[in-house]
């Protein structure tokens, strides 16, 4: 069981506001981790009627325990059908689906994603990590997905090390036109802050941040240079304490994806 | 000298200076001729995994596995292509599982990757540093709807699909199987990846039931296995129990592989652990602890580890005694009703495995 | 103006001086969103088939039908489309069951065709005679399988795939929408056949059983009909059954479409007469052979035909009636599952219509 | 019930010579009619352990009736899986059909079949046929289609009206050229004869002839010139008095693709 009186640790904080992009009566695509968590929130909040698709064909299950994995029962607990891969990731493409959520390692200033490395020589990366999994046919197909992840210099680099998954590519209309479907991601949210994309060169934007940040703190997080609103940058708001406490007796009550990692 | 048009940029990326070693993923010629030649009337296909290993995994195969990371993967069977050593495989699949096993025993050479890892339980470190040293070749990155896209390819009898997906990536700059090309409709400019079909040498696909022929019947995620059985030149099923033929035509329905795909069937209870079982049996949490956590750290944790799991084991049901047997068996059965919502709600904690903590329970 | 490249020597053997009514059939664009604004919340979409027809087929618009010529057809709702009298409908499908019946109402003035006719029972001598009177325009030829690959193609989230079917045929050259092109995995000359993902305005499946929200799931073969649900604009379900949420959850497998496809759904037991319904009732066949053998002939035969049957007709349980009431629901239930191995064995033999022999019973 | 005693007549004829070219252990791929009946014989007679397909799914039915469609319920009775019907098709392009049965109602000297329509003029022909249904996806994938139907001079015509379906299109390489999988048609089948197709050339070449029928009648059946094969003319094999009974009994004993129309 887990403490409910502790404060709410960052991993928590950015499920609450990752929650707070979903709209009720959508579908939603989630990724493994904290998506999940969101979105399992959000039903059980503010949006009781949506939908949820998962990449191993789990759609629409009945409420049960936090999946640990995207093909976990969990996933896929009574669900009414379960799509082949090929086709789950179709239903995107098709424009059935409203909201995507996913995970990166890097994201830079267009919203392009890298999963593959860190490093500069693909055979001999630093780190290799996962590579793609679903998250290059989310970006491709989706007209709305948030990107969700730590932020630091490094994992806001200038330049990602390796492109997984397109967001805005080069800015401007240059996505389109080198053929991608629908408009990109809509928002990036780090424990630090939620940004968006200017609606013309598409570089990242500071759309709220934490309370506590400041834009220069933001800024210092951030390999390159973010856009700065004009006027007062608004606070995001801050988990709730019935939030809160539904995430830690109801969504996640092992913790699997929102205690802070151990050894 | 290679058969194939290939993606030139990806090829010298990947810095391939024989790009034949590409040409069978997609040698549909090649493929349609193992389709035709292999046995298709009604024969009694039991054997061994033993036997079936031998016969069907030759050196060099590019070998692909069905299921999703934990979920009804055939990890056993893969344990026995480990330990009988096959050499120079070339691993395709989405995700990957297992791969890193096979390259740390030096089984295979090659990785067509769309994905590898264990999710939230963290990055696949034998693979990190398999890449690092040289012991293993990218010969093609994918996103799971690329190359799943590729399996239904396969499936559906064409050559290829035009693909949205990929697209301006850098997947496609490492993937020399995709050609962008002009949406053939379209008056403006309108790339399109072209993602051909592909066909792997052998495919082992674990099931809930299978006839001695060969249908065989999946419960649960189909994920890509009815297209990869389609597609594979050898296709090895494993399951978990051989009904009757009519049990199949009388009592199933859904996701069925018909039995002249089949090259051998494999009686094979447990045959997805450590993986988890729709119906049959939850996965074995701390297994997976213990193995991401501990075995990845060093190479000399992980032949201790997968020694002691997979090369010196004779079968799955050593493997399922050294989980706790019998009452192994009940609980992970619960388990997995439980999670599916055929058993009532129980509780899931259980003592997580951490280096300070290794219960010796897997479950 | 058209918004894509289409074949032009398909065009010009086709007469077609308006390339645009070739358009929506493919513009994917218009259907994802369609796809998109369409409701996906799980909301209580029942009505009846008389306000689904009303509110969801427009003039002018491409429909579709499920199943397969004689099986699972959604004949009842078709039939209310011909009484509500819409007009410069497009058809398509793999048959295309009741085009003619369409045609000859003045519903329907464009086809796409890869079938038509009853198999053994004959050609469809309306059709024949309303291409030679110029009362339909075709535009697109096709195979049943090059089809069936377009719809699949768009279920699958491609912009179209190559393909080896319709390769030199002068199904091809009457067919605007496929384009040879060069296979490009390949160095030396391999044509392809490119066929576009297709995108039907509306389409009627007729399903076993739905609950209110869409969830709908088909018995026996499901044809095109799961692909035809993932790409067609609109798409309307009747059920021979409304049933609860819980028990398309629980025990159905198989072949479901998933809920938040589709736009309306109607309980419309029957709704497959005259074709057959697997595991609920078999086709009256003299009904076919009077209206192949005799109302055909002539277009008053046919007229007092349909209008019998059809422009006449309230619901299809004035149509049951017709046929024999409670009596042929009992007969064409044993008569389906006797075909089906789920009754014992029968006599299928009856009394043929022919021309010199109308028993006035049809079964 | 038929009547046992009656010669044979053409149908019956056809579907006995059609069954004879299936070798057991193999894969069928039947089309409406004929190939049906000749299917089910020979699984009842020389072939009990093929597998029969049908392209609206069903494939390997247990024994029941005559099929009236390749939709039927005798298609799909109890089989282990029905396909959907791009994935039975597909099935023949990877190499899982070994042989397959269609009709036509033109053919021409390279096996080029036509069942779209009669008459010169696509929109106002003599008859508007059926079209295509899977004809020409067998013929485009087949490496061993055999074709069935009735022979006159207007069937069997120097050009057929319509290339619903390729077969050896212009002869010699000209099918593999034009992108085509499989070596095309092996046979053609009449009440009057079997015919093949010369290894090179590809035109249509007598193979054998039903008694009575001697290679001047065939001829003046064709309307295009046949190749004579060297030597004497092998006599088809007639239907067995016990296939006939078969047929009249077991396969199809309602006549309904063996007795001749009525009106």
């Amino acid at each position: 069981m887990r403490d409910l009186n502790a404060p709410a640790n960052p991993l928590e904080t950015l499920a609450y506001i990752i929650a707070q992009q979903i709209h009720d009566h959508s579908v939603v695509y989630i990724g493994t981790g904290l998506p999940m968590v969101a979105g399992i929130l959000a039903k059980k909040t503010h949006a009781p009627n949506i939908t949820i698709v998962y990449e191993s064909g789990g759609q629409d299950p009945i409420e049960g325990d936090m999946p640990w994995s995207v093909g976990c029962p969990f996933t896929w607990r009574k669900s009414p059908t379960i799509m082949e891969m090929a086709y789950s990731f179709a239903q995107c493409y098709n424009g059935y689906v409203d909201i995507g959520f996913l995970g990166f390692a890097q994201v830079d200033r267009y919203g392009n994603v890298n999963t593959h490395m860190i490093g500069k020589d693909f055979h001999h990366p630093k780190v290799r990590l996962t590579g793609s999994g679903g998250n290059n046919d989310l970006s491709s197909l989706m007209g709305n997905m948030v990107l969700v992840g730590l932020q630091t210099p490094d994992k806001f680099p200038e330049k990602v090390d390796f492109v997984t998954s397109v967001g805005h590519l080069n800015g401007g209309n240059s996505r389109r036109e080198a053929g991608l479907i629908g408009n990109g991601p809509s928002a990036v949210i780090s424990p630090w802050g939620v940004y968006d994309f200017h609606p013309v060169s598409k570089r990242m934007q500071v759309k709220s941040l934490t309370p506590g940040v400041t834009f220069e703190i933001a800024q210092s997080l951030t390999g390159f240079e973010l856009l700065k609103p004009e006027g007062e940058i608004p606070q995001t708001k801050l988990i709730t304490d019935e939030a809160l406490k539904i995430i830690r007796t109801q969504v996640d009550p092992r913790g699997v994806f929102t205690t802070m990692p151990s050894a | 000298m290679a058969k194939f048009v290939y993606n030139q940029e990806a090829v010298d990326n990947l810095h391939l200076s024989d790009t034949s070693i590409l040409d069978r993923l997609i040698d549909f010629e090649s493929a349609r001729e193992a389709h035709s030649k292999k046995e298709h009337a009604k024969k009694d296909k039991r054997m061994t995994i033993g036997e079936a290993v031998a016969t069907f995994v030759q050196d060099g195969d590019i070998i692909t596995d069905g299921g999703f990371s934990y979920v009804r993967t055939p990890h056993q069977a893969f344990h026995e292509v480990m330990r009988q050593g096959k050499k120079n495989l070339q691993m395709i699949g989405s995700p990957n599982t297992n791969q890193s096993f096979f390259i740390f025993y030096g089984l295979v050479d090659y990785s067509h990757n769309s994905y590898s890892g264990a999710e939230m339980r963290g990055i696949d470190r034998l693979y990190d540093r398999a890449l690092k040293h040289d012991k293993i070749t990218v010969l093609s990155e994918w996103s799971h709807g690329g190359m799943a896209q590729g399996f239904k390819a396969a499936q559906l009898g064409t050559p290829g699909v035009a693909s949205k997906q990929m697209l301006a990536s850098d997947i496609v700059r490492y993937n020399p199987y995709l050609n962008v090309i002009q949406n053939p409709l379209k008056k403006d400019k309108d790339p399109v990846v072209f993602v051909p079909a592909l066909y792997p040498d052998v495919s082992f696909i674990h099931c809930h039931a299978a006839d001695k022929y060969g249908n065989a019947y999946i419960y649960g995620p189909a994920v890509n296995d009815l297209a990869v059985a389609a597609a594979a030149r050898k296709v090895i099923i494993t399951a978990e129990e051989i009904v009757p033929e009519n049990d199949i035509r009388y009592n199933k329905q859904g996701q069925i592989i018909p039995f002249f795909y089949v090259d051998a069937v494999v009686e094979m209870p447990f045959g997805a652990l450590p993986g988890s079982m729709p119906g049959c049996y939850y996965w074995p949490r701390q297994w997976w602890e213990k193995c991401m956590r501990w075995a990845t750290l060093t190479d000399e944790n992980a032949k201790a580890f997968l020694d002691e799991w997979i090369m010196n084991i004779k079968d799955q049901f050593e493997f399922v005694e050294k989980l706790g047997g019998a009452k192994w068996i009940a609980e992970a059965r619960r388990q997995t009703k439980a999670a599916e919502g055929d058993n009532e709600d129980i509780d899931f904690s259980y003592e997580e495995f951490t280096l300070k903590h290794d219960s010796g329970l897997y479950y």
